[in-house]
């Protein structure tokens, strides 16, 4: 079968990549533009370690097709940092140790960047029901909650 | 070292209870050895029904210290010794 | 045994005990961190597994014809290309029949065959035209009925070990054990109050997030590379090598980042189905599960069924405490029941005590490890009950445990006398937590428990290099599963005198280092951490070498202090200091490169405790059970990075409340799991828990030259009871069965009314 | 499989009805690809609806709501008259799966998906929306009561496909409120539910009541004894009591992996109880 020619863009890059019709994006952007920072969890939207930004939505991507990132936006983990400075996210999640094994983490900041763009200074609540679709099997979501925090709260103060 | 003379006292070994009907029903036993090297050596002589649990790997707490491969641990005199499963972590 | 790990117990940490930032983080939050599946090599195959869709079944023919010959399909193996090299060694036959099944598949899901393929699209259509002729047997998954006379019995060379007279027929009862001391019988007769009850759980999955992934490459001469996502790269190493018949040397493992394993990594899968694909199609070959095949092929917990009775005097002293433990492990001889048997009663200093533990075969995935596995169920059995016990005495739970504590120079329950041990501090220190005392609405409950777990060490070898610019390259041998490279930087910092910035810890490859144990029973801080002490100290010894050779004076009249080499008195000589990057710069003309290494069993890892409390909110109505408040206190021996201390405490505590609440495998009668994903196999989100409080309590290991105890296990053994006895104090039914899903609190409930 | 992404309702027809073997509409794809992904379906066409710009509209037209099929639950929150108007299937929406899923799924697909769990359906059942369905003769309209036949099955013919859902115009003095029970506090599947839609007369007692109970049956269950248990009254304690016996009463609900029969027959009269409060507190206020 012939593959599909796809134009989009990743990170702010434009990227080309050819692939099946019934290729996930989170194989794309994997196997395809050697992404490897969104992880493939469950492959069924249960986990959200698969999660990006599309067009400012956050989405799994192992439940879009690669096919429909054409001509559409897509943030990953791997442009989350801003060349060697890195995101307020990504460096609360390391102070407050947010991390033990790190598979869940780059799905949980890019749940964390969706959910701070849309509120930028969410309640505890808010952050919980706003996470709710990332696992973190390791954690017990404690130093997650408060990494999101003081995140939020640096990104009001600047 | 074969047919040399056991070096070590006489150390009291107490089995759980898996270990009981492979050495005549006792739950403890009396050894000599020095070590527990020495230990395993000398039961499963004495006790051939245990030779197949050693084999497979048992470990022994020495005065409530548990070891697991160290054989050549040595045993001190009057030491509190049992044998205990090996133990699988997560 | 190495001599002086003696812990000074009056030392003060230069940066032991503080919090730096982990030296693999910026990897992990930027996605440049490489996990199991991320590897690719060129002319790499993707490599799928066909399983069986019967739960029992004798496997009559398997016709791989149409499958070899669709277009990109490489290489096709099934029990045919994988001869038995066990040599009748019961441990490597289990491990190459769970990879393939042989004469029989022994649960649903059991590999059948796997395919190599130029796509994952390919490999998926070929395993579609593989065709299987199955004979369906019948079938057993529960524990109970699987004790049965009249079960079918999975395994006809399995004969009940540990009972006299030696059965003559096999049946699935694989080992009877037994531990305690003192006289049971005659302790209950002294008893003013006996509670008996029996309880059940449920098998529940380690659930962690990346599943299983590994990378093979086997040449035609018989050697081979595998990257693998595991918690135990030697052990994949030495295992994959016997069950595959291949030298150990020619096999090069490296640990992938791993994404969680919590004990079930610490098991071989698939990966010899991976270097046998590779080997056959001479190409390198990805084998990624599927979150199916990973709930299905890999890691339950044992699900147990527990019958307790403990007896008291009037005054709150346990006589005598008794327990019968059922594990199933799965469809190969475990020793689970073993685990669960000692730990039941660990926690209390017993006068008359027995466990006794049947190990028994189903026809469900090969059980595994899962964080002080099998303690949780029997804590739970035996806490609940405590609690009882304490209502009927009229006296508070936390008293009654506080008066029967187990305590230095207490006899376990499982044999040996205890050490200094830190049961009675977490208790005391849960008395006056605030958390005793707050206030708690209607339906609002609190509960507590106690867990133990032992914590090992096993065998370790590290290696410390010193470059030439002063930085220490660190290499250990297991793999870092929650920031462990963080804490052996902190270790060797300490032990060297200089910054944590300058150590870089590496997980050295099976080639590149000598054998070291899997991470697991908690041992890597304890293990590792002292290896990486006793080889700093072995480079320190050769550092004052190269110092004493530097000054022309004896290697014995130079001491190391704060990072540097000095002259150890005024008879030495006059000497300005030399830090170890002066001696560094200089190594290659005082002797060449320096190194510390150390290889050794590391034994006397301290058992470990913890007291954690809990309060809910139930509704009464729908059964469904909020977690409010949750504060876990836990002796560490000695914190060496306490972020990671507390994650390890608040990580298995939420592993426990998912246990307790509503993670379970549910089996339909076709012995057919149901709920093979994260949607129906329900793990804590996030607004599911509260913040998880954390009390450090450090009783030093005397064992270990820092005191450390392992921490990693503990935390996930008190939840289930805590959780249960909370229920029983809001809403005042007595929970028997795990998980407290809602349809079973509310059955209680309304049975109750 | 082939993939095609047309700009208009009527290529999108002609492609669902002329395209040999399976033909799948995607919206959001959130129930479509994990099907696909389980090897339960083995499409031949995929018709990608989100590059026609009238399905990815919510509009307010003088009759009520226009939804598009193809717009994402999360922007259902983001319209406030929408919100305010139709507060119970705004919240049933907003419950179907995480944020993630949020930003991709649609009511449709919940509703074509045919589960008799589906979160937005008994809310739409209760608020007595409707559809606007395109074939290939034109469109029609129907009750989403009338498109789920069955688990995994609805009325839908081949080629039909649904362009948008109607919600009427919310009278005064009404309100509705959707309510499930699952054992996580997010990312479950509803154990049981109810949507329930109220209207109340001058002197603030019940004049209209729809009660619509989801996963307690092969499709979700529009219980009129349950509307006719609380119409007339303030919802004192014995019509809310009278309310619940109706939805227990009415349901048929199996035992699986997500709950029993019993625990479903008595949740589906609590959660009825509890959303009917809801409402009518609501309605009260407006």
């Amino acid at each position: 079968m012939p593959g599909v020619h796809v134009s989009t863009t990743v990170n702010g890059d434009r990227l080309d990549f050819v692939c099946e019709p019934e290729e996930t994006l989170l194989d794309c952007l994997r196997d395809r533009l050697g992404l490897t920072g969104a992880k493939e969890g469950c492959g069924t939207g249960d986990c959200g370690a698969c999660s990006v930004i599309l067009d400012g939505r956050l989405v799994c991507s192992c439940l879009v097709l690669g096919v429909e990132a054409a001509d559409r936006e897509i943030e990953t983990v791997e442009g989350l940092a801003d060349g060697d400075h890195l995101h307020p996210l990504q460096r609360k999640f390391l102070e407050h140790a947010a991390l033990q094994c790190g598979i869940c983490t780059p799905g949980f900041l890019m749940a964390a960047k969706a959910l701070l763009d849309h509120n930028p200074s969410p309640s505890e609540e808010e952050i919980r029901f706003g996470l709710a679709g990332n696992l973190c099997r390791c954690t017990g979501y404690d130093k997650i909650v408060r990494a999101v925090q003081d995140a939020a709260k640096e990104l009001q103060g600047d | 070292m074969i047919g040399a003379k056991p070096q070590g006292e006489r150390v009291r070994v107490t089995l759980w209870g898996s270990l009981r009907s492979a050495a005549e029903g006792r739950d403890t036993v009396e050894v000599e050895a020095a070590t527990i090297r020495e230990l395993f050596s000398r039961l499963g002589k004495s006790y051939p029904g245990l030779k197949p649990f050693i084999d497979r790997g048992i470990a022994v707490s020495i005065n409530g210290q548990i070891f697991r491969d160290s054989w050549s641990q040595s045993i001190p005199k009057g030491a509190e010794v049992y044998l205990l499963p090996r133990i699988a972590g997560g | 045994m190495p001599l002086d790990v003696k812990p000074d117990l009056k030392r003060e940490f230069d940066v032991v005990g503080t919090r730096p930032l982990r030296p693999d983080g910026i990897d992990k939050v930027t996605g440049r961190a490489r996990f199991g599946a991320d590897a690719t090599a060129p002319g790499m195959l993707i490599g799928r597994i066909l399983r069986s869709p019967h739960a029992h079944a004798r496997i009559r023919k398997i016709d791989t014809k149409k499958a070899e010959q669709l277009a990109g399909v490489k290489a096709i193996i099934t029990r045919d290309d994988l001869p038995d090299h066990s040599n009748g060694e019961r441990g490597t036959y289990d491990v190459l029949y769970n990879c393939m099944a042989r004469e029989k598949a022994l649960y649903e899901g059991h590999a059948v065959a796997a395919v190599a393929a130029v796509s994952a699209a390919v490999a998926r259509q070929a395993l579609k035209l593989i065709e299987v002729d199955y004979e369906v047997l019948p079938h057993v998954t529960d524990v109970d009925a699987a004790m049965k006379p009249d079960a079918p019995v999975i395994h006809d060379n399995i004969f009940t070990e540990g009972v006299e007279p030696k059965p003559d027929k096999p049946s699935n009862v694989a080992r009877r054990s037994e531990f305690g001391h003192g006289n049971v019988e005659a302790g209950f007769r002294e008893c003013d109050v006996v509670v008996a009850k029996s309880y059940r759980t449920e098998a529940t999955h380690q659930g962690y997030i990346e599943p299983h992934a590994c990378l093979a490459s086997v040449s035609p001469d018989g050697s081979g590379e595998l990257w693998v996502c595991t918690q135990g790269h030697f052990m994949i190493r030495n295992v994959s090598a016997q069950v595959l018949g291949m030298e150990i040397s020619k096999l090069r493992v490296t640990a992938s980042e791993i994404g969680g394993g919590f004990g079930g990594k610490t098991h071989v899968w698939m990966e010899p189905i991976a270097l046998a694909l590779s080997r056959k199609a001479n190409r390198p070959v990805k084998v990624v599960m599927t979150r199916e095949e990973v709930f299905k092929a890999t890691g339950p917990t044992s699900s147990t069924s527990i019958d307790v009775k403990i007896g008291a005097r009037k005054d709150g002293t346990i006589v005598a405490a008794e327990a019968v433990l059922r594990y199933q492990g799965g469809a190969f001889v475990g020793s689970w029941a073993d685990l669960g048997a000692m730990t039941a009663f660990a926690c209390y200093d017993l006068k008359n005590v027995r466990t006794v533990g049947y190990d028994v075969i189903v026809n469900r995935p090969k059980t595994a490890a899962y964080r002080a596995p099998s303690a949780p169920m029997a804590a739970f059995a035996v806490e609940s009950t405590i609690d009882e016990l304490a209502r009927k005495l009229g006296i508070e739970a936390i008293d009654l445990r506080i008066k029967n504590a187990a305590r230095e120079g207490t006899r376990s329950s499982y044999g040996p006398t205890y050490g200094p041990i830190g049961i009675g501090a977490t208790l005391a220190a849960a008395k006056n937590h605030p958390h005793m005392s707050a206030p708690l609405g209607k339906n609002q409950g609190r509960g507590m428990a106690c867990g133990f777990w032992f914590n090992f060490g096993g065998q370790t070898c590290t290696s410390l290099n010193i470059n030439l610019d002063g930085t220490v390259a660190l290499s250990v041998g297991t793999p870092d599963i929650g920031g462990s490279r963080a804490s052996m930087c902190l270790m060797a910092a300490e032990e060297l005198g200089i910054p944590y910035e300058k150590v870089r810890c590496v997980v050295a490859d099976t080639s590149s280092l000598g054998y070291n144990d899997v991470t697991d029973g908690s041992r890597v801080t304890f293990s590792s951490g002292m290896a990486t002490i006793l080889a700093a100290r072995d480079a320190i010894r050769k550092l004052c070498g190269r110092a004493a050779q530097m000054w022309g004076i004896s290697a014995e009249a130079v001491v190391w202090e704060k990072g540097h080499a000095k002259p150890a008195g005024p008879n030495a000589g006059e000497f300005p200091p030399l830090s170890l990057k002066e001696i560094a710069a200089a190594a290659a003309t005082t002797g060449g490169p320096i190194a510390g290494h150390h290889e050794f069993n590391a034994d006397g890892a301290g058992v470990s405790f913890a007291t954690h409390i809990v309060d809910v909110d139930v509704d009464r109505e729908t059964g469904a059970t909020k977690i409010l408040r949750y504060t876990v206190l836990q002796d560490a021996g000695k914190a060496i990075h306490p972020a990671y201390v507390e994650g390890q405490f608040q990580g298995g505590a939420a592993q426990g409340i998912g246990w307790a609440l509503n993670e379970e495998y549910i089996y339909g009668e076709d012995g057919r799991l149901q709920n093979a994903g994260f949607l129906d196999y329900r793990i804590p989100v996030c607004s599911d828990l509260p913040m998880i409080d954390t009390v450090i309590l450090e009783i030093p290991n005397p064992k270990h030259p820092y005191g450390v105890r392992g921490v990693g296990e503990t935390s996930i053994v008190p939840p289930l009871a805590a959780i249960a006895n909370a229920v029983s104090n809001a809403v005042g039914v007595r929970m028997t069965h795990i998980p407290m899903s809602p349809p079973r609190i509310l059955k209680a409930l309304e049975g109750r009314s | 499989m082939r993939y095609e992404a047309p700009v208009s309702v009527e290529a999108a027809s002609t492609l669902l009805s002329e395209a040999p073997g399976q033909s799948f509409v995607l919206a959001g794809g959130t129930d479509l690809l994990v099907r696909m992904k389980g090897g339960f379906v083995e499409p031949d066409l995929i018709v990608d609806i989100k590059h026609i710009a009238a399905l990815q509209e919510i509009r307010l037209e003088k009759d009520g709501f226009v939804i598009g099929a193809a717009v994402p639950c999360a922007a259902l929150s983001e319209n406030a008259e929408l919100r305010k108007q139709w507060p119970g299937v705004v919240e049933a929406a907003n419950l179907i799966g995480s944020k993630q899923i949020q930003g991709r799924c649609t009511m449709v697909g919940n509703l074509c998906n045919a589960s008799p769990a589906a979160d937005s359906v008994p809310a739409l059942i209760a608020a007595g929306a409707k559809v606007r369905i395109r074939g290939r003769k034109g469109t029609r309209s129907a009750a989403v009561e009338e498109i789920p036949v069955g688990p995994g099955r609805t009325s839908l013919a081949k080629g039909e496909f649904i362009e948008a859902i109607l919600l009427k115009k919310r009278k005064p003095r009404s309100a509705d409120a959707y309510l499930r029970f699952i054992p996580r506090s997010e990312m479950d599947i509803a154990v049981v539910s109810a949507g329930v839609d109220l209207e109340l007369d001058k002197a603030g007692a019940v004049a209209a009541a729809r009660v619509a109970l989801g996963a307690v049956a092969p499709t979700v269950k529009l219980v009129e004894a349950a509307a006719a248990a609380i119409i007339g009254s303030k919802l004192e304690d014995k019509a809310l009591q009278a309310l619940a016996e109706a939805c227990s009463a009415a349901c048929q609900p199996i035992n699986d992996k997500r709950g029993t029969i019993e625990f479903r027959t008595k949740v589906a009269g609590v959660l009825a109880r509890r959303a009917a409060q809801i409402a009518f507190q609501r309605a009260g206020e407006r």
